[in-house]
């Protein structure tokens, strides 16, 4: 899974592109540190799920996103909202419950949608999106437009029974969509080998006849050259792909978890040798990016992440009238 | 000798068909999804002749995964198309009921208005005849207890055609329980053209009367007519309003009636713990108190799983016979 | 100054895990299954220490596949263990609906009464807070409706730790419905030893009062007794009836105090439309109806899926001050 | 799938033994011919789905059923209940829905069970006897009582999400559980390929690791091998197994369907050539059996099927007070 072989490929991406991967990441970190914060200090609660340490997985696959394709996952949403592109005030007002946020502060960090966008959500339910997702690539087979969805789901999720029932429909109607677990190695407190019999989560789709790869998601050049199959593979018509990315998340399931399921070592070590951030920074200096740049492009996070912030802060709540409106359409 | 026109009449089965088909005739985006309803033309043969017009891209028939199909139905919705999902009968939904509930009746919510979800589910819902308890139960009291949906439960051919295409033009998640005895029963046929709609929400008065007023929904509407008819001979005049709708439900229809009958029998198959009977005597209670002259009764099945056995099956479902006697109970107090 | 006695108290969680390690200790057949119980002691920390007390066989750690590990629990129910099944919230086991009601309340009339299905479902039920739409549906309703359940809903330690030793020991499948915001809440302790339990269809009467009766369960007798406190100072009398269980529901000790205080008003969390409100409201309307100065009121969350934002949460689920107006409005008519 | 290299291997049965399943095999033969004949007369209503063309499925497989096995299944289940030796009177009057039927009438076709026999069903849902099946095998583990559990399905139950998630935990537990699917190309109307991505189900656990076998399921020597390895596989410790017979059901899915979906030439075609019953006295014959005694045992089956379905007519309807009995224990 190392992407060395692919530095020299003609799929090998600009500097430009490396810097703009950069930048979306760090967005997503910084988010998701300052999300940590606000919750903290009581701005944000109920469950909030940080993606801090699995950021290369939905940048690596953005780099496969064209016009027409949808975007679905579960509860651990913001990295993929801010991936596609949703402003981070939008998202950070609905953390904070704010009538300026994406679900006018109904939904919450769970519940988050952009038809604009095409990203459908942000689902709370372990497992509801998968078969959801599965009916978006309908719809764009129906509809004929060149869409896949991209469908997201985590190790955890990826035992469901909806899960292998949606799989079975896309691989019999060969629908547009690809797969997406992201293995962080736990569900909750509960560690992969102790949740699923078979730990390859790439063959989930095997019973189903869907092929499937695992890709280092640490990495965000592996990641995205195995996006780019992936979606072209799914794009060409023969149906469903399923593509594993192990990757790990830095912090507990939600905020209220202290993850003491998993030893000091194990995380340290993860984030000394395998943090996406820092690859990726040491891949943009190999290949000659300059240090200062990507100072610059932090500085220019922190700053927007600091606009967000300030917008969520002083979003007001939604009216009362609220309560009772966007029950029926 | 007068030649009499007769009505022209038609199956629910026809009515329902014909409603689909006008819908997809007229809308691209609307499909049929389940399980048989293709090439079989529905395990009830509702959606007969629909694949060979409509061809196998509007009319799918699906493995047997009540929760991944209805999730794919929910997700077609989320990505523009209209589709209307079969369940064979609604007890298989309590498979795919967290898609229903948490998926097509939450989204629009939290989402603050952005992801609408038009999409019907549809199929028999209560007891056919003698397929014992797993195969039997009313589902009406639970969709109909969940802010979301719009719950929905035709009686005859008209309400059949006009409610089916209003549920599936509606923009929201419409839960639709037919009867599996209806199906092959005639009735009068719905006015034809593409036009005919009813509004979902609004309850029908089938039987005018100013004794006593009879309410429910789907095959209990046959029942409580029957009754009025047995009553009308003992000199009871007894209206009978058909529910239609169980969400939104039109309190107003049956709050005018308590106010010229003052007592009022509610009429279901479902169990009667917090029933669609249970709601209506709530609320009848709460708004019309004053012109009750005596408490609702509530005709519901039998508070057990429903028996195979002949003798015991009749026992469970109510029919006719105990409507008349609940009838005579509210209003002698005997 | 006299030394007072403080009575000894336990938090919801302490009590619940007592029920089970006490049963657990007794019956070596019971035993705990779902997700997070074992290793992580709970999701909300409910099953700490049974792990290390029982080991592994008895405390099982499950992958997140509800209607998969409801249906094994059902299994090794048929098979002659009595399992306790976690659902980590009420709101997942929508995913394991079926499995609840077609298998497990369903089996011992459809086999002539041959296969028992001694079972527990219990997780924590309704609004935590601030978890939105999807994680806080109450499910008493949908459940109560159901013949073949028993269904019991604790609201202080005493009840959590006597109902469910009962539940555990019950032949029957047990749905125990929790309340998150309750497991940190401390209270009086139960009565020490493991015989202590509390009978499954009984009602408490928390306080008695001769005004009117306040008729809820779980988190609402907490805001029931707030509001008596309230309304103390205004010289109204409350009862307030703790259910503690929803099937089979104690009528005789609602209706005794019906009989009594004239007026009655129905708390819970879900929502209002066929709800545990709604059967309460039909069944003293319809045995009281004579006892009755004004209409039995429901208060009730509003019909809305619940939002996030605090501010709309707060209008969304019922406190004590509504409940205090629905006493005045009750009594007043106003 | 031939048997032929079994023929003579020490697991090859003896002429006794064939003698029996025969035996076994035309029980069910005739209680179902039988219980459609009076399904035509309304003795019988609502469901009713009938086993002829399965037999040497369950009967091959009751081979390697030992004291405390358990036994599960569908709603496609006389079969199975006559095959562990529950008394075809008590079955039948279930059909008739009286009170001499195994669950005094309240169950009807789909629910029958017997404690005594360690059958547990007769499920109406489809898949939902896959999890409970699993829950048996947690039980025999549990109490170590040797027993493992037959749990059967069809091929359309083989698409469900929660057989899947069974699966999971079977393997995650080694859980002795022998998982069978009938696969007799149909799912009520709709073929084998165009519910399932893949047609080998015997790969049914691939994405939970559990090995899986094909058997002819027409021929009772090849299911009983296989049965046979299949549950000593279970017993052993390993873990699930997922056995698929390849079989045919003569009659439409229920009474009240015509089949229209094959034609009458694929009907006809296994009828005479891989009729479980005709391959099975094949080799009777072939073994030196004899013509008469097999005549003696139809014989001998005819008149107790006869007095079963005497009794089923005979049995009063269960009282009007049974309503109410049995909602609680
Ligand atoms: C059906 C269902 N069951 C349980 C939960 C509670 N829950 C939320 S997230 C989660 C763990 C999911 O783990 P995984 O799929 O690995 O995703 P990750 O959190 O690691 O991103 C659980 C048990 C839920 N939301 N839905
Ligand atoms: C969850 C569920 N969905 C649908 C049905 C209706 N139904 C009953 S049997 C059946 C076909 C099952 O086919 P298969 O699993 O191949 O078994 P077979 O009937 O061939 O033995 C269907 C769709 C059901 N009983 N349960
Ligand atoms: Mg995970
Ligand atoms: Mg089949």
């Amino acid at each position: 899974m190392s992407s060395k072989n692919l530095k020299n490929s003609p799929l090998s991406p600009s500097l430009e592109n490396l810097y703009k991967a950069y930048e979306s990441m760090y967005l997503i970190r910084r988010f998701e540190e300052k999300a940590g914060q606000l919750y903290g200090m009581g701005f944000i609660a109920g469950f909030c799920h940080l993606y801090i340490g699995q950021e290369a997985v939905v940048i690596g696959l953005q780099q496969a996103v064209t016009t027409n394709d949808s975007i679905i996952t579960s509860y651990r949403d913001h990295g993929h909202m801010l991936a596609c592109d949703m402003s981070p005030g939008g998202v950070m007002a609905e953390l904070t419950g704010r009538s300026g946020g994406y679900s006018k502060g109904k939904g919450g960090s769970m519940h988050m949608f952009s038809r604009e966008k095409k990203f459908y959500g942000g689902h709370g339910i372990v497992g509801a999106q998968v078969p959801i997702g599965t009916g978006l690539a309908l719809a764009h087979q129906y509809k004929n437009d060149n869409g896949i969805c991209f469908t997201y789901m985590g190790d955890g999720g990826s035992n469901q029974g909806q899960m292998f029932e949606a799989f079975n429909m896309a691989a019999l109607w060969k629908l547009p969509v690809l797969y997406i677990i992201e293995n962080n190695l736990y569900a909750m407190g509960t560690s992969l080998d102790r949740h699923a019999a078979v730990t390859d989560l790439s063959t989930r789709g095997s019973a189903q006849g869907i092929p499937g790869k695992s890709v280092d998601g640490m990495d965000y050049l592996a990641m995205r050259e195995a996006a780019l199959e992936a979606a072209s593979y799914v794009r060409s018509g023969k149906g469903p792909f399923v593509l594993e990315a192990k990757t790990y998340r830095y912090r507990g399931h939600s905020m209220s978890d202290p993850a003491k399921y998993r030893s000091k070592e194990e995380v340290e070590d993860i984030k000394s040798h395998h943090d996406p951030l820092s690859i990726l920074e040491a891949e943009i200096l190999r290949q000659g990016g300059d240090k200062d740049h990507l100072e610059s492009i932090t500085k220019d996070v922190k700053k927007k992440i600091d606009a967000a912030v300030e917008f969520a802060k002083e979003s007001p709540e939604p009216s009362e009238s609220e309560l009772f409106t966007d029950i029926l359409v | 000798m007068t030649v009499e026109k007769m009505p022209e009449t038609i199956t629910v089965r026809e009515a329902l068909r014909d409603a689909m088909a006008e819908e997809m005739r007229q809308n691209p985006n609307v499909f049929l999804m389940g399980e048989e309803v293709a090439e079989y033309q529905g395990a009830y043969k509702v959606s007969q002749g629909l694949l060979e017009e409509f061809g196998s891209k509007r009319v799918i028939d699906t493995p047997i995964t009540e929760a991944g199909f209805a999730g794919v139905g929910v997700g077609a919705a989320f990505g523009g198309l209209s589709p209307i999902v079969e369940f064979m009968t609604f007890n298989f939904s309590m498979q795919a009921i967290d898609q229903i509930i948490n998926s097509a009746a939450k989204t629009l919510y939290m989402s603050g208005g952005q992801m609408g979800c038009p999409i019907v589910f549809r199929g028999p819902n209560g007891s056919a005849a003698r397929v014992g308890a797993q195969h039997s139960q009313c589902f009406a009291s639970w969709y109909a207890h969940c802010p979301g949906l719009k719950v929905v439960s035709p009686y005859n051919a008209i309400d059949a055609k006009g409610l089916l295409k209003a549920a599936i033009r509606d923009p929201n998640p419409v839960v639709f329980l037919e009867n599996e005895l209806l199906y092959g029963q005639r009735f009068e046929a719905p006015p034809s053209g593409s036009d005919f709609i009813l509004p979902i929400g609004k309850a029908h008065i089938e039987r005018p009367g100013k004794d006593v007023t009879l309410v429910g929904f789907s095959i209990m509407v046959g029942y409580a007519l029957e009754a009025a008819e047995e009553l009308a001979k003992e000199g009871i005049d007894v209206e009978v309003i058909n529910l239609r709708s169980l969400r939104p439900l039109d309190l107003e229809t049956i709050f005018e009636s308590v106010r010229k009958t003052n007592h009022c029998v509610t009429l279901e198959e479902g169990f009667p713990y917090a029933g669609i009977g249970s709601e209506l005597s709530a609320q009848i209670m709460e708004h019309m108190f004053d012109f009750l002259d005596a408490p609702v009764l509530r005709v519901t099945a039998k508070d057990v799983p429903l028996p195979y056995a002949a003798n015991l099956e009749r026992l469970a479902i109510p029919r006719s016979p105990e409507i008349v006697q609940a009838v005579k109970n509210v209003l002698y107090n005997a």
